[in-house]
């Protein structure tokens, strides 16, 4: 259980003395459940992907407390195989120096796990490609391969949660279905939990069970996703009639 | 019109050919990568590089464009065939307001003073729901939004009256609300002017909402061509039909629930 | 790494390597394969043209002109080399501490860079020369105390772009530290932004000092230095005009290849990884190479656009 | 939708981070901060000089302490500057009081400090001459021949700048690109040494050093414009090329606006660094004009402080750091502020 409590996260502007604050997160106040997955809807500049470097403990809210557990997740060692994480652009999630084996092997350093080659590419098999991949650096793979390298890479620590900024938003939308079939069955069968921040409601829906609305660093409304032809706020409703199906 | 570009001797995008009647809209889909944009930057002659080359020929009221000089071609581009862009944001210049590159573009067409065309811009604007044209064409790019950097563009539509708009995935850089919006204002483009238009996108779902003839591209080549109506309901190529298919799929639990609304307060 | 592979496959960047580093060897074996001491006079054979005992004629005092340029390797060029890698060092890393940390401690090591700054190279190459006496030795020092900041700045601006990459979040997210996340990916990523600076530099350090030692400022005679050599052999341009040849050659063969090898380093360096922001500092770059000074104000505005929140 | 990820790459750097709130009502203007105009602007200017003053005393300390700190027997020195080969305790002590050295360093700082603020920068120790004369006379020649350079450079670089671009991969383009490589590798006193030797001793056309007539310009300014045009002439061609294929030029062309006028665009886009850069090359001569001002025995600053420096005639060394760390601010503030005037975009903060 990831308990969000009202979380504030200012960012300063740039200058020694400037005193100027860009308030980016308002006091936000979120449970995320270890049984169902959870999707935090949002436009650009809403401060979702900010709340999402908040739960990897990247950066430091200002006030407020983030607990994984209940204990804090600012130590390496609480988040440390827990909580892991699949990004946005695949062209900068893997470093491109280094080979596919050492990229789903870092993780693994910190933890001073072993980690054979083996192993690696039982995980490769997992997300849908195969050994020989290993020995390949990242420009030599496609956006949907990339992307799922970095989902093996997150998910060679097992961990409870893995968190999902935009992680299908820069792909072809036959490639999203694959990548999102990919999550779902994973989820059975790793154990996992994804917190997914997106844009997009129909990903949103496609993924997760419960919905939480996110617009200029406040949480507008949560729903599960039964209900969501009941949001009742004007900016929820507002971003539900703007959707366009097939 | 049958288009073809190459870069030394490799096709970028191989025999397409389409044809567009007056006050038509033509959608080409597909995914990134497969030559959509390729094919209207070709159409107006815009790739500068001296690597890449055309073949066939671009047939416009009984004349070919690939024939005509670049003096020939600058009278096309804008006046006759008007390309809107996908990011506003680079699209207009940076150190310039608003209302000077878009009064020098009418200009470049029509023969008004500066006031005349700012004007004229300035009650397009109104139409597209911009409000406070005066202001706004006093600021520079960057101080407005994508959704307005994109009606500018719909503006200078209006004002310039060209015969074909070529919109380049218009609405793929915007944010879910503001492209809804921007999406109904090519809808109206579309039902009050007589223009033609060719619209790019690789959402399937916006080209079936506006366009009333789609053409399927992937990797360079065209792979089926139809009425809006036939090629989603009844897709012909295997690789349509698995564009549309994975389309559904993504949107069916979306759909199902908001269906369940629907028949909900129906009862 | 694909980098380097370009540059391996490259004739331009090959080529230049090779008579960089064979000019280095030359320098270091230079006791060892010179014809002739480098001071030695014959005042009977001065002004002698080439020939298998003086390869490359004599000077005004008939000492031998080969051995004078190998001897003059070693200051002229090999230590340039290490005091601008001394430099690149110093710059490197607090550029990237700073870059990475950001914070109050980029504040301070910016502002501190700001104030060294506003000291152009050629004033305090004058000023320590002026202070600690001639030579070549208050010329380093000058240059690695000032130049370091200069450096700190572009680096820094360099790495910045590499901070909000996606492979650092995730580092950063399963528990690696600072240090370990600088060693293993900003370090090796911005190693050719480096690798560039580097060999654009050396050229223009060389450039610079040779022109003090041109002045008499520093490595004093005899001891052979190419400015210096220079700057003997003009005091005899109207009667002997070819005396200006062999160093000023050695000069330009020099600073032509490392300049050149830089080149074919920005040209393998993906031209996608150079964003807008390094894009400006490049005309920092060159403006250090030509002048020694630097457009700060630019960096300052680098520093802007690039905001580190 | 990969533009997507562009706009929130741009987002981060914070060029468009000022959103705000939603959008929903997109009928209505949403301006993101509006810049600095008219008294922002002010307020800007007077935010950047009012840094001017710690940094100009940080300045002035470094190089007051730098000078004097580093001297075991500043009396000695000066007595030896001034020619005396031997001395007596008895002279370094008269010449300790008659320069204030008796005193601690600090009041020796604010005094100076105090004085140099009313320009007074001491006496130089050989001459005798206030230094601040000396500077300001030598000052009028450096800027003479600063600003025959500058005019010089900014002419060439442009005309071969924009030239270079529109011929780009042309023979044109590559020639000079060729030239400009090798000359920017030979040393500026070797081509000014070859150049005398040539024009003045072997043809007679120019003379061979000092001032006086406009003849006496032409050698030293080309020379010293060769390191700078080189530099100029590469960054207006680099930003003009990247400028040619921003997107805004492909939408000018697509509207049919006609290539001149795009051109326009180009340049005013482009020589906004330029520009400033400019700015920050007038300092950069004053500095950067030392050798060639030695070669041609032009009487400049560079000229004087080299001479001081053989004589060890400190407080003349001491104005030159002084005078010359101060223009760099000047200017480094004013290129700043000349740059947030011409580029809308820089404004913002």
């Amino acid at each position: 259980m990831i308990e969000i409590c009202n979380v504030t996260k200012y960012y300063k502007e740039p200058g020694l003395f400037s005193g100027k604050k860009k308030k980016v997160l308002d006091d936000v106040n979120l449970n995320l459940d270890d049984t169902e997955n959870t999707v935090i809807i949002g436009e650009s500049g809403s401060g979702k992907s900010t709340l999402g470097r908040l739960i990897l403990g990247i950066e430091k809210p200002n006030s407020g407390t983030i607990t994984l557990d209940g204990q804090s997740l600012l130590k390496p060692s609480v988040r440390q195989g827990k909580i892991s994480a699949v990004f946005q652009d695949y062209t900068s999630s893997i470093n491109p120096n280094i080979s596919v084996y050492k990229a789903i092997k870092e993780p693994m350093i910190m933890m001073h796990r072993s980690f054979s080659e083996e192993e690696a590419e039982e995980l490769l098999v997992k997300v849908g490609l195969d050994g020989s991949y290993l020995g390949r650096f990242p420009h030599e793979l496609s956006g949907g391969q990339a992307q799922r390298v970095a989902i093996a890479r997150a998910l060679s620590t097992n961990p409870h949660y893995v968190l999902l900024d935009e992680a299908v938003s820069s792909l072809d939308v036959s490639i999203q279905v694959q990548i999102l079939d990919l999550f779902l069955k994973l989820s059975e069968e790793c154990n996992v939990n994804y917190l997914l921040i997106t844009h997009d409601i129909q990903i949103a829906c496609y993924l997760c069970s419960r919905l939480v609305i996110f617009n200029s660093g406040k949480v507008v409304e949560e729903i599960d996703r039964a209900n969501v032809s009941c949001l009742k706020n004007e900016y929820s409703r507002n971003l539900l009639d703007s959707i366009i199906t097939i | 019109m049958g288009v073809s570009v190459k870069t030394d001797g490799h096709y970028l995008i191989n025999n397409v050919s389409f044809k567009l009647d007056k006050g038509e809209c033509l959608g080409i889909v597909g995914e990134s990568g497969s030559g959509k944009s390729t094919v209207i930057k070709g159409i107006l002659r815009l790739h500068n590089s001296k690597a890449i080359g055309y073949d066939g020929e671009v047939l416009y009221k009984g004349e070919n464009l690939f024939s005509k000089t670049p003096k020939e071609m600058n009278e096309v581009r804008g006046k006759e065939m008007f390309m809107v862009f996908q990011d506003g944001m680079s699209a207009f210049d940076p150190s310039a307001r608003m209302g000077s590159v878009c009064a020098e573009i009418v200009r470049t067409h029509l023969p008004v003073t500066k006031s005349e065309a700012r004007e004229m811009i300035c009650e397009s604007m109104t139409r597209v729901s911009l409000k406070d044209p005066e202001k706004i064409l006093d600021l520079y790019p960057f101080q407005l939004s994508g959704g307005m950097l994109q009606r500018m563009m719909i503006s200078l539509v209006l004002v310039l009256n060209p015969s074909v708009v070529m919109a380049d995935e218009p609405t793929s850089a915007l944010d879910a609300i503001t492209q809804r919006k921007v999406l109904d204002d090519f809808i109206k483009l579309k039902n009050e002017h007589d223009s033609a238009m060719i619209f790019i996108s690789h959402d399937l779902g916006i080209v079936k909402k506006l366009c009333d003839r789609v053409m399927v591209m992937k990797s360079g080549e065209v792979v089926e061509t139809g009425t809006a109506m036939e090629v989603f309901e009844d897709p012909k190529h295997e690789y349509t039909k698995y564009l549309i298919d994975t389309r559904v799929r993504l949107s069916k639990n979306f759909k199902v629930l908001m269906e369940g609304l629907c028949r909900e307060k129906a009862s | 790494m694909v980098m380097f592979k370009k540059l391996l496959y490259n004739p331009q960047s090959v080529i230049t390597a090779i008579i960089i580093l064979t000019i280095i060897v030359l320098g270091i074996l230079a006791p060892v394969i010179a014809p002739h001491d480098p001071t030695e006079t014959n005042v009977a054979m001065k002004y002698a043209s080439p020939s298998w005992e003086y390869p490359l004629g004599t000077d005004y005092l008939g000492r031998c002109t080969l051995s004078r340029l190998l001897h003059g390797i070693f200051p002229s060029v090999i230590l340039v080399m290490l005091t601008v890698f001394c430099v690149i060092g110093i710059g490197t890393f607090i550029g990237i501490i700073s870059a990475y940390y950001g914070g109050w401690l980029n504040e301070i090591l910016m502002r501190i860079c700001d104030i060294l700054l506003s000291f152009p190279t050629e004033v305090m190459i004058l000023a320590f020369v002026g202070i600690m006496g001639l030579g070549l030795t208050p010329m380093l020092i000058a240059i690695i105390l000032l130049k370091w900041p200069w450096y700190a700045v572009v680096i820094r601006n360099a790495a910045l772009k590499y901070k909000e990459k996606n492979y650092i979040y995730f580092s950063k997210a399963s528990g690696m530290k600072g240090p370990a996340v600088i060693l293993r990916h900003v370090l090796p990523m911005t190693l050719p932004d480096i690798i560039l600076l580097a060999s654009s530099n050396v050229s223009s350090t060389i450039l610079l000092l040779s022109g003090f030692s041109f002045l008499g400022l520093g490595i004093q005679p005899p001891n052979p230095e190419w400015g210096n050599m220079l700057s003997e052999a003009r005091n005899v341009i109207l009667s002997h005009p070819t005396q200006m040849l062999p160093p000023g050659i050695a000069i330009m063969a020099v600073c032509l290849s490392f300049s050149l090898f830089g080149d074919a380093v920005r040209d393998a360096m993906d031209a996608k990884h150079i964003s807008k922001g390094i894009f400006k500092s490049k005309g920092g770059y060159a403006l250090g190479c030509v002048t020694g000074s630097v457009g700060f104000g630019r960096f300052g505005k680098n520093r802007r656009s690039l905001s580190d929140k | 939708m990969v533009l997507r990820s562009r706009i929130t790459t741009i987002d981060k750097s914070g060029f468009i981070n000022n959103k705000k709130g939603c959008e929903y009502n997109d009928s209505q203007p949403v301006y993101y901060e509006i810049l600095m105009q008219g008294d922002d602007m002010k307020a800007y200017i007077a935010k950047r000089l009012l840094f001017l003053i710690p940094m100009l005393l940080i300045v002035s300390f470094l190089a007051f302490s730098l000078v004097n700190l580093t001297s075991k027997d500043p009396a000695a020195d000066i007595l030896r500057s001034q020619g005396y080969p031997e001395f007596t305790q008895e002279m370094i002590e008269q010449v300790k009081v008659e320069y204030g050295l008796d005193k601690p360093f600090l009041v020796r700082y604010f005094t100076w400090l105090g004085d140099a603020i009313r320009f007074d920068l001491g006496k130089s120790y050989v001459k005798g001459q206030s230094v601040s004369a000396m500077i300001f006379t030598a000052l009028g020649y450096t800027m003479q021949l600063v600003g025959t350079t500058l005019i010089t450079v900014m002419l060439f670089a442009l005309f071969f700048g924009i030239l270079c671009t529109i011929f780009e991969g042309k023979a044109l383009d590559i020639t000079v690109r060729i030239v400009l490589y090798i000359v920017a590798a030979m040393p500026a006193f070797w081509i000014a040494t070859h150049a005398i030797w040539f024009f003045s001793n072997t043809l007679h056309w120019l003379p061979t050093s000092g001032v006086g007539s406009p003849a006496h310009f032409v050698m030293p300014t080309l020379v010293l414009s060769i390191g700078y045009f080189t530099f100029y002439f590469r960054m207006i061609r680099n930003s003009m090329l990247e400028n040619v294929n921003e997107n805004y030029v492909l939408f000018l062309r697509s509207s049919g606006v006609k290539e001149r006028s795009i051109m326009k665009h180009v340049l005013r886009n482009s020589l906004q660094t330029a520009v400033a850069a400019f700015c920050m090359a007038i300092p950069g001569m004053m500095a950067g004009s030392v050798i060639i001002e030695n070669v041609f025995a032009w009487p400049g600053i560079g000229r004087v402080c080299v001479s001081a420096i053989f004589s060890r005639d400190m407080p003349v060394i001491l104005g030159y750091i002084l005078f010359i760390a101060v223009m760099y601010c000047f200017f480094n503030i004013f290129s700043d502020i000349l740059n947030a005037a011409l580029n809308p975009r820089l404004r913002r903060n």
